[in-house]
């Protein structure tokens, strides 16, 4: 699991602070309203009845990103875009995270091909991506996965996450 | 020692109410901010069919903390063509007045910080500089959504202070007192919302607007302007707004249960059961705040000149008519 | 006149549209609570392809052809096949996918002449690498099997 | 005198603004301790959709509302003069009382009534 | 209006040799006009008066310069009229956006992905990619593309 | 210890309490005067009438404070903070002072206020001789249905001009009524 | 507006982005506009950025490996879009569809139709700030997708209909499923218009707000639930029916005044529609193959060719020309967004900022489909 | 301390403040707030000759009322009028105004 330093620049670092703090961010992520293509549909339907991310406390879609904690890049990025995402990422509040939904977010997907003139082949190009949920789109249970894999990144490791009930399957194989 | 001896004759019981008021405050504004918080997601929540926060803490209790604990480790942005001075007042401006506001609520009989003569005044003086905050908030951000969010903010709450005074006005002409405990001793027969329930429905609708709540949710239009006035704020003055505007809930229904609902008595029909006056204050301050979070879940809000034109042309002449013929109606029946 | 039958008329589309919410509170939830239970897939779901096990040979049937390479619209699949003694015919050795620029046409699947590609059940994929969707299927089918 | 029950109030007060002032410092104070810190250009830019704000928020800003200001300006005032009117009101007066405050609220509407028949409540489309 | 006024109308501007009636079963348009550039504006006036809105303006690049296609169709009954403007390298056509104001963004359109300009044209602005791009990616020598042939491999003659 | 101690004596804490209000109405309406920026003048008019509000509880009136806060605070500084931004932002393009005209304003200030404490200082001022102890607010209401009820009615007459006048000011007056 | 950065910054007036992110302006459109106070004066809809170079994608791409862009240039209606695209080669090439084939892509074109139009309705009542009705809508949109996820395997991005026919059969559970879909749906009516359609606050919101009448939207080329909406009939179901769309029985729902209320019962009554549709075309759902033979690769004859149909927001046309060979030789995407789209610049001067929001909620966009 | 003459005395500093204000002012509005000022000294006297003068305490804070109300009125208007200036002029600046008139 990458180690990132989770609050770069705390003016006072302690560790217990630091602990109970990650734990509350992690279980705390208000993602930014922002959708790009298809893939935000699928994060809609993530935070609507059927799959309801507020369970996790992340269904609080904020507008501005002042007041948001996760980035979801749902979708392609165009070049024209590409400013305006980064400029977004900066005004989002350190500790932020990024998280790069389907294929298109995370390597342009299905649109990069040689020629292509219009697009951004990919997230980390651009910011830094914590986690990534391949998929064209992927389903809102791959968005929820990707959720709890960014919670176990905040936390560093799952069993830290003190107030997580149940267990995140975690796919073996690669 | 004769100094402290001084104090205390002056001061009385005084002292030890201002202290226990205090924290007792603190700790109501905090619990009520967390638990709303909480009730709102889970109400709207079953609402929509779905179940809310769950996962953290039984019940997603604990939802509400972790989100309070999480908002404070965030970074605070001043952004670079704000008016620093002012933008770092705002948030701290906006949540002077909601204390206060608490010293003169009944909660019961006896728990009652300071029964003031001049109760509901206070609380009405006082929220001016909410207002005041909100518009210096949004105003020294120096963001266009910031500044239209916060106009209309104003000129909203100013044009429902109106109504929401003069059903207040007709409270008081019954009571023949600004005192909050005479306002509900006032009521011992029949509570106002039975023999005024015009003004109640005024008040309750004037008070939603006035705490800027679904369906008057306008300067806050998230689709409109991004987050309103506080589109600006990060982290703990964020939160700081946010908790002004959840204890505000809190004020407005404890005022309307108080001025219209009883405060701490007991439904006429059951007096027998032996419940302290303070249950029966938060079971109807709660009741009350459900409703506005039932009504905020349901409606599509106001466009602003509807909503300035439903307080001028409905509410205000409504209210004015009320305040005759109720005033009549007292000569009548006294 | 007209002015307070609009009032009343309004108040009671109100009224009706907050029934409409306060009976839903009562209503069982929709939610799937998708960690703890998850949807049944749909027969049809695609996610990224994976190889059938046949059970005449105990494993894929993939001979290398390159048609799903050459099919792919975006170069997702790499294909490398070698001949052993035991097969007359070619046999992949390598099979990667890139299932970062899949848009799931299944084109590969339709083409391929021994129907050994198939789509797999997968969705749940979230990483930590952007190269976690490189997906080795030969070693992913040696595992399952 | 009432002096030393208006101080007691005002000490209420003044303790309870002291008080909100100070919790709604404090927890600023911590998370300016413990809060994190970004980097980034356009960290403190103004926000505006993502794209760089044209030209500041500080300009005149044409209010259409701006009459309801005025309006409510004087309609408040009046409201609160009847304040202590109805703390009087049907204390040994016959109808006295009633027919001042009739007379008051009737003058008050008058102003409504011109404003609505002036228009100052329909707002136009503009082109 | 019908399919025959339309016809009308544009056979005053356009000699008759150069509608060519199409299999709207098998094409999908009743009606080909190839037009010169400077008849532009007066086949799009004509449409105008025969009610027709205009569907959509495209281009194809041809070895043997761009080929704009104006689509007009009739909202009361099928009539789509295809005119099909060729024009050789670097030529401009005149703007028929005072006629059709859906035309704006057509040329706006156009004009960037395959640099063609359109006199008149108020604002002929980057529409979809950024303000500061210099290519005109469909054109066939940019990026790599299957094949360039000329307006006669395709359309015969 | 025992310089402690005598802060703790009632009246000394209300003197200091006195004090800060006075603070607060002074510093408040410097602010009003002096900064250029038209924003931070209402603001310190906002605060100066906060002090007000505080010196009317001093003076015995908690309900006077509040209307205070009520009318000038809540309407007529609400009101100009909107005339503010309607206006041309003035807190931008400052406008430079002129030193002769700061001059003449900072001398005809001095001016008044030297004539007027010298006339407070030289006056002895006389209590009334019966002095009613009754402040309740529901006198003061008594008294405005009863002695003052003229005055009361021609408030609000008062106070319908002035909202006639700024509808006619503002230019509605022209528009046909709809 | 020339160019935003020249014109001078009045005092009046300020000029505000809009998008590209704002909750609702829909995904990336940005739109500039110039106010003055809450009014605005000029609307300048900025669109780009989403812009993926479909377009040019094709010329390099097989006819078969453009297919899955069909269904992601409308991500809402991505299997109309996958209908038009595949009905448009197999024009070109002279594939007959099975007529089993055909029902099924209606049935699953309507049902794509309506859980567009369910989406657009809860945005819609979102944008003009109720929360709850997006949700439920969201909820009977579900259904929809699982329904279509159980044939095409996928939520979202259907890449369903293959050159002649579809890629999988439906079997009796979807057929029931989707009865049961349709007597669900109907059964949602009285509380959605109770919800909105009733609702007081909606109505004031959405009448007379963004009126494009007839004329307005046939100068801007706008198509679908708008031009219905003013009160032209023309839908291309009806005006040139394809499939098998000339067999079933449905009307055109069509507005008087056109403004966004008029935009929303058109939209609410075209829901209904698609559901008569759809119990038709299961009635009638034939046996027999679900796929023509096709070769590995079509190669349609030289020439150009162009082939509408009618996705949830208006006129759908794909313009190919071919030059015989395997890859299109330019593929031009008529998309029903771009007029709807550019009409805005004309509605929005004048109106609140609020009411922006309500037009542009009712006229829904997609912006990937307007930049392709 | 807490005399008479302090309250006077506040309210005469309160009172020529303000005049300064109105003086060195250039803007309608800041006048406006000066105005305001000199009025709150006003009120601060007819309170404290009620506290401590006068032989009912009710009429000095019906005066304090009253004057609260004309100052409304007075805001109301001057608001009106300094809109209406500026609609016209362009400018609420009290000099530039007679620059135009002249």
């Amino acid at each position: 699991m990458a180690e990132k330093e989770i609050a770069p620049g705390a003016r006072v670092q302690l560790a217990v602070v630091e602990e109970v703090l990650n734990l509350c961010r992690a279980n705390s992520l208000w993602p930014m309203t922002f959708g790009l293509a298809c893939c935000a549909i699928e994060m809609m339907a993530a935070g609507a009845s059927r799959f309801d991310l507020d369970r996790f406390g992340a269904g609080v879609f904020r507008p501005s990103p002042r007041q948001s904690d996760l980035m979801i890049v749902a979708g392609t990025i165009s070049k024209k875009m590409a400013p305006i995402i980064v400029t977004l990422w900066e005004q989002m509040p350190a500790p932020k995270w990024c998280i790069a939904m389907g294929n298109c977010a995370i390597s342009g997907g299905p649109f990069e091909y040689d020629g292509q003139y219009a697009i951004v082949p990919g997230t980390d190009l651009i910011l830094p991506v914590d986690v990534y949920v391949p998929g064209c789109p992927p389903r809102p249970e791959g968005l929820i996965q990707g959720f709890l894999a960014l919670e176990d990144l905040i936390t560093k490791g799952e069993k830290r996450n003190v107030l997580r009930r149940f267990k995140r399957k975690i796919v073996k194989g690669r | 020692m004769a100094a402290w001896q001084n104090l205390v004759n002056f001061l009385g019981p005084d002292l030890a109410r201002i202290v226990v008021g205090v924290v007792g405050v603190l700790a109501l504004v905090q619990v009520n901010a967390l638990f709303l918080v909480w009730l709102e997601r889970k109400v709207a929540a079953h609402i929509q069919l779905r179940i809310g926060p769950k996962e953290v803490g039984p019940f997603g209790i604990l939802q509400s903390i972790v989100d309070g604990i999480k908002l404070v480790g965030k970074e605070l942005i001043t952004p670079r063509h704000a008016d620093r001075k002012l933008f770092m007042l705002a948030p701290i401006a906006v949540f002077l007045p909601v204390l206060v506001s608490f010293v003169v609520i009944p909660f019961s009989e006896r728990l009652l910080i300071r029964d003031m003569n001049v109760g509901v005044l206070l609380i009405f003086a006082f929220s001016t500089f909410n207002v005041l905050a909100v518009l210096v908030g949004g105003w020294a951000s120096n963001n266009k959504y910031s500044l239209l969010g916060a106009v209309r903010a104003v000129a909203q709450n100013v044009a429902y202070e109106i109504p929401l005074l003069l059903a207040v006005l007709s409270v008081v002409m019954w009571s023949n007192s600004l005192q909050m405990s005479e306002i509900v001793a006032s009521q011992s027969k029949v509570w106002h919302v039975f023999s005024m329930p015009v003004a109640t429905l005024i008040f309750l609708i004037c008070a939603t607007a006035e705490t800027n709540r679904a369906p008057f949710d306008i300067p806050e239009a998230e689709s409109e302007l991004v987050a309103g006035f506080h589109t600006e704020y990060s982290g703990m003055r964020f939160a700081l707004f946010f908790l002004a505007e959840y204890s505000n809930m809190l004020i407005v229904s404890a005022v309307a249960t108080t001025l219209f609902f009883g405060g701490w008595k007991s439904p006429p029909f059951l007096g027998f059961l032996p419940v302290p006056g303070l249950i029966w204050f938060f079971a109807k301050t709660y009741a009350l705040i459900f409703v506005t979070i039932w009504v905020r879940w349901t409606f599509p809000r106001l466009r602003f000149d509807q909503l300035m034109n439903f307080c001028w042309k409905i509410m205000i002449p409504a209210a004015l008519l009320h305040l005759v013929v109720y005033a009549g109606i007292i000569k009548i029946v006294r | 006149m007209g002015m307070i039958k609009d009032i009343v008329e309004g108040g009671w589309s109100l009224i009706a549209g907050m029934w409409v919410t306060i009976r839903r509170i009562y209503r069982p939830v929709v939610t799937v609570q998708y960690p703890r239970e998850c949807l049944d897939m749909s027969p049809a779901y695609r996610g990224h392809i994976e190889f059938e096990q046949f059970p005449e040979t105990g494993s894929h049937n993939c001979v290398a052809c390159g048609t799903c390479m050459r099919f792919c619209p975006t170069n997702v699949i790499k294909v490398q096949g070698e001949k052993t003694h035991t097969h007359s015919e070619k046999r992949a050795s390598l099979y990667f996918i890139d299932f970062s620029h899949c848009s799931l046409c299944g084109l590969c699947v339709v083409n391929c002449p021994t129907q050994t590609l198939k789509f797999s059940g997968e969705y749940e994929l979230a990483h930590y690498s952007r190269w976690d969707g490189v997906i080795d299927l030969i070693q992913r089918l040696e595992e399952s099997a | 005198m009432m002096t030393a029950q208006a101080l007691h109030d005002f000490v209420y007060v003044g303790v309870f603004l002291l008080a909100a002032a100070l919790f709604a410092v404090s927890p600023l104070i911590a998370s300016w301790l413990i809060g994190g810190r970004s980097v980034g250009v356009k960290r403190a830019e103004t926000y505006e959709s993502g794209m760089p704000a044209i030209g500041s928020a500080w300009i005149q800003f044409s209010v259409a509302y701006y009459i309801y200001a005025l309006i409510f300006l004087a309609f408040d005032v009046d409201v609160l003069f009847l304040f202590p009117v109805a703390l009087a009101y049907d204390k040994g007066f016959f109808v006295r009382d009633f027919v001042e405050i009739v007379i008051f609220i009737g003058i008050l509407s008058l102003a409504i009534v011109y404003a609505w028949r002036k228009g100052v409540f329909t707002w136009q489309k503009r082109r | 209006m019908s399919l025959e006024d339309l016809k009308e109308k544009l056979s005053k501007v356009v000699e008759p040799g150069d509608m060519v009636p199409r299999d709207y079963e098998k094409d999908g348009c009743l009606l080909e006009i190839k037009a010169r550039a400077d008849q532009v504006e007066a086949v799009a006036k004509a449409a105008r008066e025969a009610d027709c809105f205009l569907e959509s303006i495209t281009a194809v690049d041809f070895t043997n310069g761009p080929q704009i296609i104006y689509q007009f169709n009739s909202c009361t009954i099928v009539s789509r009229v295809l005119v099909r403007v060729q024009l050789s390298r670097g030529e401009s056509v005149v703007s028929i956006g005072s006629i059709y104001d859906a035309a704006l963004w057509y040329e706006r359109e156009v004009f960037e992905l395959f640099g063609i300009r359109f006199d008149n044209h108020p604002d002929l602005r980057r529409l979809l990619l950024p303000e500061d791009a210099d290519f005109y990616p469909l054109l066939k020598d940019y990026g790599k593309v299957h094949a360039f042939r000329s307006t006669e491999e395709i359309y015969g003659e | 210890m025992n310089s402690v101690q005598s802060l703790i004596q009632p009246q000394v804490l209300a003197q200091i309490g006195f004090a800060g209000i006075v603070a607060l109405t002074l510093t408040g309406a410097l602010i009003a005067v002096f900064p250029r920026n038209i924003l931070y003048n209402i603001l310190g008019l906002i605060v100066c009438l906060t002090g007000v509000a505080g010196i009317f509880v001093y003076l015995g009136s908690p309900f006077i404070a509040l209307m205070e806060l009520l009318i000038y605070v809540g309407a007529i500084c609400i009101s100009i903070i909107f005339a503010i931004m309607l206006s041309r932002p003035l807190h931008l393009s400052l406008p430079k002072r002129r030193l002769p005209k700061v001059g003449l304003a900072l001398g005809v200030g001095a001016a008044v206020f030297i004539m007027l404490s010298a006339i407070i200082s030289r006056t002895e001022w006389q209590p009334a001789a019966t002095r009613s102890s009754d402040w309740s607010v529901a006198t003061l209401g008594a008294y405005l249905l009863t002695r003052y009820d003229l005055v009361f009615e021609v408030i609000s007459l008062v106070l319908l001009v002035a909202i006639l006048g700024a509808i006619i000011i503002s230019g509605y007056a022209r528009r046909s009524p709809s | 507006m020339a160019n935003e950065f020249l014109e001078p910054i009045t005092e009046q007036t300020f000029y505000l982005n809009m998008g590209p992110q704002h909750p609702s302006t829909h995904g990336v459109l940005r739109l500039f506009l110039k106010l003055d106070g809450e009014y605005i004066v000029e609307a300048d809809p900025v669109i780009g950025y989403g812009h993926r170079g479909h377009e040019k994608m094709a010329e390099s791409h097989l006819y078969e490996q453009f297919l899955p862009n069909s269904s992601r240039m409308d991500y809402l209606a991505g299997l109309i879009f996958n209908h038009g695209y595949v009905a448009a080669i197999e024009k070109m090439a002279g594939i007959e569809v099975p007529p089993r084939a055909e029902y099924i892509r209606v049935i699953c074109a309507e049902l794509n139709r309506i859980s567009s139009h369910l989406l657009w309705f809860g945005t819609y009542v979102m944008d003009l700030g109720g929360f709850t009705p997006f949700l439920y809508s969201f909820d009977d949109r579900e259904n929809i997708l699982d329904i279509l996820d159980r044939v095409s395997g996928s939520r979202l991005t259907y890449s369903y209909c293959r050159f002649g026919g579809v890629a999988r059969d439906v079997d009796d559970e979807f057929i029931t499923a989707t009865h049961q879909f349709v007597e669900r749906l109907r059964s949602r009516w009285d509380d959605y218009h109770n919800l909105v359609t009733k609702n007081v606050i909606f109505i004031h919101r959405a009448k007379d707000v963004g009126v494009i009448n007839r004329e307005l939207a046939l100068r801007f080329g706008c198509t679908g639930p708008i031009l219905r909406a003013a009160g032209v009939p023309y839908d291309v179901r009806k005006a040139e029916p394809y499939s098998v769309y000339s067999e079933l029985d449905f009307e055109i729902p069509t507005g008087t005044k056109g403004d966004a209320l008029d935009r929303y019962l058109v939209r609410v009554q075209e829901m209904e529609q698609s559901l008569h549709i759809i119990e038709q075309a299961l009635e009638r759902l034939p046996d027999g193959a679900i796929k023509a033979a096709v070769p590995h690769k079509v190669r349609p004859p030289r020439g150009d060719y162009y082939f509408a149909v009618e996705s949830a927001r208006g006129a759908v046309g794909f313009y190919i020309v071919s030059d015989g060979t395997s890859y299109p030789y330019r593929l031009k995407a008529r998309v029903p967004s771009y007029g709807n789209l550019q009409v805005l610049t004309e509605v929005l001067p004048g109106t609140l900022v609020a009411d922006t929001i309500s037009i542009l909620g009712s006229i829904d966009i997609v912006v990937p489909e307007v930049d392709r | 301390m807490n005399s008479l003459t302090t309250y006077l005395f506040l309210a005469a500093l309160l009172f020529s403040l303000g005049i300064f204000g109105v003086f060195q002012r250039r803007s309608l509005i800041g006048m406006l707030i000066a105005i305001e000022l000199m009025l709150n000294g006003a009120s601060i006297n007819f309170m404290a000759f009620n506290r401590f003068l006068a032989p009912d305490p009710i009429v000095g804070q019906i005066y304090t009322l009253f004057i609260m109300g004309i100052a409304a009125a007075e805001a109301a208007i001057a608001l009106s009028i300094i809109v209406a200036v500026f609609r016209r002029l362009g400018s609420i600046n009290i000099e530039r105004a007679q620059e135009l008139r002249g």
